[in-house]
C-alpha cells in the first residue's frame, strides 16, 4: 500500500472526538501557531512530534484553554474544549504528583475535584491503586516514591477519572532507557483496557513509532503540521525491526531538526 | 609590616590626641541635670558665665528623666547634680552618693488630676486633716490611675490614698510614664492621672483638675542635690565651689522671679525643647519653694526635716516592696545619705566674704 | 594491554556513608583502568554511586579503602591534572564567562593576558565567541555546561572527569552537546572518564562502557565499542549494542 | 513589551487609585473621631510644612534627620565590619564556630531594645548607647546571614575550586566569600530596617534630638499632627534606606538574576 | 547521594550519647570560660559592679525570684505569663489577618494592586514608631500594646504567605485547572497548601518580631511583664534584676521558636515535605 492509500484507509469511517481549525496563536508579535487544522478520533493514540520549542506545550495549552487562542477553534464533540466541561486529562512533562497528599489521595483528587459520588471516587481509586500496581504504596507520599512510581501516580490519577481525552506531553522525557520501555508498555495496556483517546506529545521520534497509530509532525517555528504518517505495525512493536527503523528515520527526515 | 606600621601609627596618633583633650588647665566638674527647675541654676551658670574668673570648668548633661540618670552615675559619666527624690534615693542606696542640698520643695509639684466632670471634685475636704484633697474615699474606690509607679508621684498618690483611709487595692493602678500618660488621659483613659511638673502645666491648660497633691497629703518631696561617692572624697574644695555657685542660683530665684523667669524659659525653650507658657514660669517659682543657705544647713542637719522627709520616701518603697529591709537598715545607718558639710562650707565661705 | 599506557586507574575501591538509616554501601571494592586518550564510558543507573566513583577519581572524597592511581602515583587531592565537569555546571555565578573559563588559571597567578588568551581559545573552541562578558545566568543550561567544559580543558588537565553533564539538558540540546563534545575530543584529545545514566549517549560517545550495578555499586560488565565515530543513533549494529547493554541493567521501579 | 507597559500603567493607575480611597477613608475617620484622636491629611501637611520650615526643640527638621541617620550609619557600618568578618569566621572554621557560636546563640534572642538599660549603665547618656543598640540589632543580623550563606555554600562550588588546585585560602576568598554575597546582601537589607528601628527606641526612650525625639515631643506636646508627621519622615527616610541599598546590591552583585 | 554526602561529612557519629558530646563538649566549654570570665571580670573589678552583676550573682537572683515577688512586683513567671500572653495575641492576631492577606494578595491580582501600595507605604514604619498613636487609638490596655506587637508581627507573615503562594509550582495548578476545578477551588487546593513551607518560615520571623516589639510595648503603660521588669530595674537601679529580665526574654524567645520549629517538622513529618 502506498501511503496515500494507507492514510485514506486510516480515516475513512472514524468518529471524530476533537476538531481543530486553523488554529493560530501569536504573543504580541511572535508567531508560534500558524493555522493548524487537524482531527484527533475517538479512541485513537495520536503522537505530535517535533523540535523543541517548536510550540507543541502552547498548543496543549491552547487545547486545555491555560491560554486562549489567537484564531481558530478546538472542539470536543462539536463543542468548543472547556475542562470543567469534558473530561479531559493531563500528563505533564514535569512531575505533576501533589507534594502534600499520598498516593490514594492523589489519586482521588481529580474524582473530588469533579464532584464525584463518594462511593465511586473509593471504587476508582481502588481499582487504580489495583492498575498501576501501587496498592503497597498508597499511603506513601510523592517524596518516598521513586520517579516512575510517581509517574505512575499521575497516569493512575488521570485514568481514575476515566477521561475521553487524555494529553500527555512528554511524559517520559526524563527517564531512563529501561524504564521508559517500562511505562510506555504499561501505557499501551491501560489504553487498550480503558480505549480512551490519546494525544501523545514527545520529541523522541522511536517513542512516537513505537506508540503511535498515528504520527503528526510539526515543524519549526511557527508551528505547522508538516506531515502526517500512519504506523500500522503490529504490536508489541520492536525497535530493531527494519519495518520500524524505516519508519523512525522516515519521521527524522521529515523533523531534520540536528 | 607595612600595614601593622600604619596601624600603629593610628593608634598611636588617637592615644595622643585623647591626652591632649584631658589634659585641661581646668578642673573639670561634670553636672547632671533634668529638664526641669532644679536643673537650671548650672545651665544658667554656664551660659552667664559665672564661672569665668573661676578655676573651673562646668559641663553639664541633661537626662530626661531619674532612672538614666542614675545609671549614668553607675557609668561615671558625671560628678555632681540634681534629681527628684526617688532617684537621690537611688543612689544614695545603690551607689554611696551623698546628699548635698535641696534643690527645691516638690510637695506641691507632684499633682493627681481629674477631668472636670469627675464625681472626685464633688467633695472637698473629706479628711478634715487634709482639707485641700477632692472626694470621698467612695469616690476614688475603684478608678483607674495612671502613674508613673516607683517615682514621687506615685508617693504623693499612697499619700492621698492614705489620707482618704484606703490602700492601693482599693484602686486600679497602671504603670506609664509621664508623656504617654498625659496622651492617654486625653483620650480618655483612665480617671486620675498623676503627673510632674512641667506635665501638669499641660493638665493645667487641657483645663483637668487638681485633686491632690504631695503637699496637701502631707509627704514632703524634697529634690536632691547629689554627689558622687569618689568625687566628694577627692575632690570636697571642687564640690563646695559648685555648690556655691548653685545656691547663688537658687538665692537669685528666690529673691528675683521675673528675672529668673527669663532664665528658666530660656532654659525649657532654647535648650530643652520645651515650649511652656508664661503662666506655667510663672508657676514654677510660685509652687516650688526653695531654701536659702541657712534654711538649708538647718534642714540637712535637723533630725525632723531631710531625714524625716527621706524617711518617709523609703518607708514608702519599704512597704511597697521596692526595697529590702537590708537596705532600709543601710539608709538609716548613713542617714540617708545626708552631708551637710559642704553646705556648712558655703556657708562658712560667705561669711568669711563679707 | 600494557601498564605503562594506563593513565588513571581505581584500584578496590570501597565507601560507605552513615545515616539517620544505618550505613549504605556505595561502592564496594571497584577496579578500573583508562588508558592514555581513551574516552570511558561508566553507565549506571540513578543511584548507583557513580557519582561517588567519579568523587573518588577526582580526589573529592576519600575512599573507605582501596586507591586511585594518577600516572603511577597515588592521588590523595583534588588537582589540576583532572578537571571535572559536573552535572550541575558549578559555575561561579559572580564571574562572567571568561573568567569562569579562566578560573583555574587565576588561581594559579597566570598573568591576565596570558590568561584571558588561553581562556578565548577554549571559548571559541567550544562555540561561545561572544558571550565572553555573561554572566552565567544569562546563559541556557547547554551554553553553562559548555562554559564548564572550556573551564576544564582551559586548565590543560591529563584526565577530564564529566558527571552526566548532558542530564540537565533537553533532548535536542543533549543530542547538540553530545555531537559538540566528540569533535572538541576529536580536536583535543583527552583522557575522559565519562558518566551518564543514558544508554544512547553512552553507545554513541564511549571507546569503551563499563556498566555498574544497583547499591553497592560494582562493576557488572564492559562493553568495547570499536565502530567509528560518529555514530549512527538508528544502525542495526547501535540498537543492537543497546539492547545487549539494556537487557543487562536492571529496571528501577 | 506593549503588554508589559499596560500591565505597569495598569499598576500605577492601580496604586494611585488605593491611595485615593485611603486618603477618602482617613479623611472621613477623621471627621468621624475628631481631628483631636485624627488629624485629617490635611492637618497634616499644613503640620509638616510648619515642621520642616522652623524649629523643634532648638534644631531644625533636618538636623533631626541628620543626627538619627547619623546614629544609624554609624552603627551599621561598625556592625557591618564587625559582623560579616565574625560570621565568615564562624561559618568558614569548624573550630570557631564551636567556640563562638553558642556565645552568640545566648545573646542572640535578646531584643536590642532591651540592651538601653545595660547600654546606658556601660557608656552613659548621649550618642554611645543609642549607636550601641543600632549596633546589637544590625551585628546579630550581618552575623546571622553571613553564617548561614557561608554554610549554605553550593559545595559543589567549592569542589569546583578545588579540582583546580585552590588552596583552603582560595577556596574562601575566591568561592566562599563571593558566593555568600547574596545571602550577606540580604543580611544588609534587613540590618538596616533592624538599625533604623532601633535608633528610634533608643531615641524614644531619651534624647534630644532625632526623629524619634519628634514623636515623643508631639506625644508630649500631645500633637498628634506632629506624631503623624514624625512617622511619616521616618516611613519615608526607612524606604529612602532600603531603596538605596537595594541600588547599591543591583550595583555590586551584577550577577543576580533576580534583581534584573 | 548529595544528602548522604553532606550527612557524612557533617557528623561522623558512632554511638548516640557519645556523638552528642563530641559536637557539644566544645560548644559546652566556651560557655563555661564565657560565664567564668565574666565572673572574674566582676570580681577583679575590672567593671564596676554597679555596671554588670557577676553571673553566680545572676544566677541567684533569678531563683529567688521565681517565687519573691519584690521589688519589682511581680515573680518572674508572673511577668513570663503577662509578656507571653501580649505577644502571642499580638502573634496570632497577625497570623490570622495576616497570612490570608498575603495568600489573596499572591493568587488575585486585584486584591494585590490595591493593597500592595499601601503595605508598602506602611512598612517602611517600625512598629514602635506607632506607639503614641496607639494610646491616642487604643488606649493604656492590653489592645495598644498588642496593636504594636501586631504591626511588628504581621509584616513577614504577609511577605511570606505572598512570596510562598507566588511560589506555587505552575504546573500543580495546571493539574488542577484541567479536572476544571474553579480558580477559589485551586487557590485553596493547590495554593494553600503549597505555601505552607514558607508560611513556617514567615511565622518563625514574625514571632521572632513579635518578642523583638514586646519590650518597646511594655514600655508603655504596662504593671508587669518582662520589660516592666527591666524598666523597674532601672527606677530601682538594680542592674541585677535588669539582667535577669533581659536574660529571661532571651530565654523565653528562644524557647518559643524552638517550639516553633518542632511543631514546623512535626506538620512536615507528617506530609513528608
Amino acid at each position: 500500500m502506498t501511503n496515500q492509500q494507507l492514510s485514506e484507509n486510516y480515516h475513512r469511517g472514524k468518529e471524530v472526538k476533537v476538531s481543530v481549525t486553523d488554529l493560530t496563536k501569536k504573543y504580541d508579535d511572535l508567531l508560534v501557531l500558524n493555522d493548524i487544522s487537524f482531527n484527533i478520533y475517538k479512541g485513537e493514540f495520536l503522537c505530535i512530534v517535533g523540535p523543541t520549542g517548536c510550540g507543541k506545550t502552547t498548543f496543549l495549552n491552547c487545547l486545555s484553554r491555560f491560554i486562549p487562542t489567537t484564531r481558530g477553534d478546538i472542539l470536543v464533540d462539536g463543542q468548543p474544549a472547556d475542562p470543567t466541561h469534558h473530561d479531559m486529562a493531563f500528563v505533564f512533562q514535569e512531575v505533576s504528583t501533589i507534594p502534600w497528599l499520598s498516593v490514594e489521595d492523589n489519586i482521588r483528587f481529580g474524582l473530588k475535584v469533579k464532584r464525584r459520588p463518594p462511593d465511586e471516587v473509593e471504587r476508582r481509586t481502588e481499582q487504580m491503586l489495583e492498575l498501576v500496581g501501587l496498592k503497597k504504596f498508597r499511603s506513601y507520599f510523592p517524596r518516598q516514591l521513586s520517579a516512575s512510581m510517581e509517574q505512575r501516580v499521575v497516569i493512575a490519577r488521570n485514568f481514575a477519572l476515566n477521561p475521553d481525552i487524555l494529553l500527555m506531553d512528554e511524559p517520559y522525557g526524563q527517564l531512563d532507557l529501561k524504564l521508559r520501555y517500562y511505562l510506555e508498555d504499561e501505557l499501551i495496556r491501560i489504553w487498550q483496557e480503558i480505549g480512551c483517546t490519546v494525544l501523545f506529545i514527545t520529541h523522541n521520534i522511536e517513542e512516537a513509532v513505537y506508540l503511535a497509530q498515528r504520527v503528526l509532525v510539526l515543524g519549526q517555528k511557527p508551528a505547522t503540521i508538516k506531515e502526517e504518517i500512519i504506523v500500522d505495525l503490529p504490536r508489541p512493536r520492536n525497535f530493531a525491526d527494519p519495518a520500524f527503523v524505516k519508519i523512525r528515520d522516515h519521521v527524522t527526515d521529515a523533523i531534520r531538526w540536528w | 609590616m607595612h600595614h601593622l606600621s600604619r596601624i600603629t601609627f593610628i593608634v598611636l596618633a588617637l592615644v595622643l590626641t585623647m591626652g591632649i583633650c584631658s589634659a585641661q588647665a581646668k578642673d573639670e566638674i561634670r553636672v547632671s541635670g533634668q529638664p526641669c527647675l532644679h536643673g537650671l541654676p548650672t545651665w544658667w551658670a554656664i551660659e552667664d558665665g559665672w564661672t569665668k574668673d573661676k578655676n573651673i570648668d562646668l559641663t553639664y548633661t541633661l537626662f530626661p528623666s531619674g532612672a538614666p540618670q542614675v545609671e549614668a552615675l553607675a557609668a561615671d559619666q558625671w560628678d555632681v547634680g540634681a534629681m527628684g527624690t526617688v532617684p537621690t534615693m537611688m543612689a544614695i542606696l545603690r551607689y554611696g552618693a551623698k546628699l548635698i542640698a535641696i534643690s527645691n520643695d516638690e510637695s506641691e509639684t507632684n499633682d493627681l488630676w481629674v477631668r472636670p466632670d469627675s464625681p472626685i471634685l464633688k467633695t472637698k475636704g473629706f479628711n478634715p486633716k487634709y482639707p485641700e484633697i477632692y472626694g470621698k474615699p467612695e469616690d476614688w474606690k475603684g478608678k483607674k490611675i495612671l502613674v508613673t509607679t516607683v517615682s514621687t508621684v506615685h508617693y504623693a498618690l499612697d499619700a492621698t490614698l492614705k489620707a482618704l483611709g484606703l490602700t492601693e487595692k482599693d484602686v486600679e493602678v497602671v504603670n506609664i510614664e509621664q508623656g504617654q500618660a498625659v496622651t492617654a488621659f486625653a483620650s480618655s483613659q483612665g480617671d486620675v492621672v498623676c503627673l510632674w511638673a512641667p506635665f501638669s502645666y499641660t493638665a493645667e491648660s487641657k483645663g483637668w483638675k487638681k485633686v491632690s497633691s504631695g503637699a496637701r497629703s502631707g509627704a514632703m518631696i524634697p529634690g536632691g542635690v547629689v554627689v558622687r561617692k569618689d568625687f566628694a572624697e577627692k575632690h570636697p574644695d571642687l564640690v563646695v565651689e559648685w555648690l556655691d555657685l548653685y545656691m547663688t542660683a537658687l538665692d537669685r530665684m528666690r529673691t528675683d522671679k521675673a528675672g529668673s523667669g527669663v532664665w528658666l524659659n530660656k532654659y525649657f525653650a532654647g535648650y530643652c525643647g520645651l515650649q511652656l507658657p508664661e503662666s506655667a514660669i510663672k508657676s514654677e517659682f510660685e509652687l516650688r519653694p526653695i531654701f536659702s543657705v541657712e534654711q538649708q544647713v538647718k534642714a540637712l542637719t535637723a533630725p525632723d526635716e531631710a531625714s524625716a522627709w527621706m524617711k518617709g520616701v523609703a518607708d514608702f518603697f519599704a512597704g511597697q516592696g521596692r526595697i529590702t529591709k537590708a537596705d532600709m537598715a543601710d539608709l538609716e545607718k548613713s542617714n540617708f545619705g545626708i552631708d551637710a558639710s559642704f553646705m556648712k562650707k558655703v556657708q562658712e565661705k560667705r561669711a568669711a566674704k563679707k | 594491554m600494557s601498564t605503562s599506557n594506563v593513565k588513571i586507574a581505581a584500584k578496590g575501591i570501597s565507601k560507605s556513608f552513615t545515616t539517620e538509616n544505618g550505613t549504605i554501601q556505595v561502592l564496594d571494592n571497584v577496579s578500573l583502568e583508562v588508558k592514555t586518550n581513551e574516552f570511558l564510558v561508566i553507565l549506571g543507573p540513578g543511584q548507583c554511586g557513580k557519582t561517588i566513583l567519579l568523587n573518588c577519581l577526582a580526589g573529592i572524597l576519600p575512599p573507605d579503602s582501596g586507591e586511585v592511581i594518577l600516572n603511577g602515583k597515588k592521588v590523595t587531592e583534588p588537582g589540576p591534572d583532572r578537571g571535572v565537569v559536573f552535572q550541575q555546571y558549578a559555575l561561579f555565578p559572580w564571574k562572567t564567562v571568561r573568567d569562569n573559563v579562566a578560573f583555574g588559571l587565576a588561581i594559579r597567578h597566570m598573568p591576565v593576558k596570558e590568561r584571558y588568551e588561553i581562556a578565548q581559545k577554549y571559548i571559541d573552541l567550544v562555540g561561545l565567541t561572544g558571550f565572553e562578558k555573561s554572566y552565567p545566568h544569562q546563559l541556557s543550561g547547554g551554553m553553562k555546561q559548555r562554559v564548564s567544559i572550556a573551564r576544564s580543558y582551559a586548565n590543560n588537565p591529563e584526565v577530564l572527569l564529566m558527571d552526566e553533564p548532558f542530564s540537565a539538558l533537553d533532548a535536542q540540546t543533549r543530542y547538540s552537546m553530545e555531537k559538540e563534545l566528540l569533535s572538541i575530543w576529536e580536536q583535543e584529545k583527552r583522557t575522559v572518564v565519562f558518566i551518564t545514566n543514558n544508554v544512547e549517549e553512552a553507545i554513541y560517545l564511549g571507546d569503551r562502557i563499563v556498566l555498574m550495578t544497583k547499591l553497592p555499586g560494582t562493576i557488572k560488565m564492559e562493553f568495547p565499542l570499536t565502530s567509528p565515530k560518529p555514530r549512527n543513533y538508528t544502525d542495526a549494529s547501535f540498537l543492537e549494542m543497546r539492547l545487549a547493554i539494556s537487557e543487562e541493567t536492571e529496571l528501577a521501579l | 513589551m506593549a503588554n508589559a507597559a499596560a500591565a505597569n500603567l495598569k499598576e500605577k493607575i492601580g496604586a494611585v487609585f488605593s491611595f485615593v480611597i485611603f486618603l477618602a477613608l482617613w479623611q472621613v475617620a477623621s471627621m468621624a473621631v475628631g481631628s483631636e484622636a485624627l488629624p485629617s491629611p490635611a492637618d497634616v501637611v499644613a503640620k509638616a510644612q510648619e515642621m520642616y520650615t522652623s524649629q523643634i526643640g532648638g534644631k531644625s527638621m533636618w538636623m533631626h534627620i541628620y543626627y538619627s541617620l547619623r546614629r544609624v550609619v554609624g552603627a551599621y557600618l561598625l556592625a557591618a565590619v564587625t559582623g560579616i568578618p565574625l560570621g565568615i569566621a564562624m561559618g568558614w572554621n569548624v573550630k570557631f564556630r564551636k567556640i563562638a557560636n553558642p556565645i552568640f546563640e545566648l545573646l542572640r534572642p535578646i531584643p536590642p531594645i532591651a540592651w538601653i538599660p545595660i547600654a546606658i549603665l556601660w557608656l552613659g547618656i548621649g550618642e554611645g548607647p543609642k549607636i550601641f543598640i543600632c549596633y546589637v540589632g544590625a551585628f546579630v543580623i550581618f552575623v546571622m546571614n553571613t553564617y548561614t550563606g557561608m554554610r549554605y555554600t553550593d559545595h559543589l562550588l567549592i569542589d569546583a575550586a578545588r579540582t583546580f588546585g585552590a588552596t583552603r585560602r582560595q577556596q574562601l576568598f575566591n568561592v566562599a566569600i563571593p558566593a555568600s554575597l547574596p545571602s550577606i546582601f540580604a543580611g544588609v537589607q534587613n540590618a538596616m530596617s533592624m538599625a533604623w528601628m532601633c535608633v528610634l527606641a533608643a531615641e524614644l526612650v531619651g534624647a534630644r534630638e532625632g526623629v524619634g525625639f519628634i514623636i515623643i515631643q508631639g506625644m508630649d506636646l500631645n500633637n498628634s499632627p506632629m506624631i503623624i508627621v514624625g512617622m511619616i519622615t521616618i516611613g519615608l527616610i526607612g524606604l529612602f534606606l532600603a531603596v538605596s541599598l537595594r541600588y547599591l546590591e543591583k550595583l555590586l552583585c551584577p550577577w543576580r538574576r533576580e534583581l534584573q | 547521594m548529595s544528602t548522604a554526602h553532606a550527612s557524612a561529612l557533617e557528623a561522623p557519629a558512632t554511638s548516640r550519647v557519645k556523638g552528642y558530646w563530641k559536637e557539644y563538649n566544645s560548644s559546652v566549654f566556651s560557655l563555661l570560660v564565657f560565664l567564668l570570665i565574666w565572673e572574674l571580670v566582676c570580681r577583679l573589678g575590672f567593671i564596676s559592679r554597679f555596671q554588670l552583676v557577676p553571673p553566680s550573682e545572676v544566677i541567684v537572683v533569678m531563683i529567688e525570684k521565681f517565687w519573691t515577688a519584690p521589688p519589682d512586683g511581680a515573680t518572674l513567671f508572673t511577668h513570663i505569663a503577662a509578656s507571653m500572653t501580649l505577644a502571642l495575641v499580638g502573634f496570632c492576631a497577625a497570623v490570622v489577618v495576616g497570612v490570608p492577606l498575603g495568600l489573596l494578595m499572591g493568587w488575585y491580582k486585584p486584591v494585590m494592586v490595591l493593597v500592595r501600595p499601601l503595605f508598602d507605604a506602611v512598612r517602611p514604619i517600625p512598629p514602635i514608631a506607632w506607639i503614641p498613636l496607639a494610646i491616642l487609638w487604643l488606649g493604656i490596655g492590653i489592645e495598644a500594646k498588642a496593636f504594636i506587637i501586631w504591626l511588628a508581627a504581621f509584616v513577614p507573615c504577609v511577605i511570606n504567605s505572598y512570596i510562598g503562594i507566588k511560589l506555587t509550582n505552575p504546573v500543580l495548578i495546571r493539574v488542577a485547572r484541567i479536572y476544571g476545578a474553579s480558580n477559589w477551588e485551586t487557590f485553596i487546593k493547590i495554593g494553600v497548601p503549597s505555601a505552607v513551607p514558607m508560611i513556617f518560615t514567615g511565622l518563625k520571623l514574625s514571632l521572632n518580631a513579635a518578642w523583638t516589639t514586646l519590650v518597646a510595648a511594655e514600655l508603655l503603660a504596662a504593671s508587669e511583664g518582662l520589660g516592666y521588669m527591666i524598666q523597674m530595674g532601672r527606677r530601682l537601679a538594680r542592674p541585677d534584676i535588669i539582667i535577669v529580665g533581659m536574660l529571661t526574654i532571651g530565654f523565653t524567645g528562644a524557647l518559643m521558636s524552638y517550639v516553633l520549629t518542632k511543631i514546623e517538622s512535626r506538620i512536615a513529618s507528617s506530609r513528608r515535605l
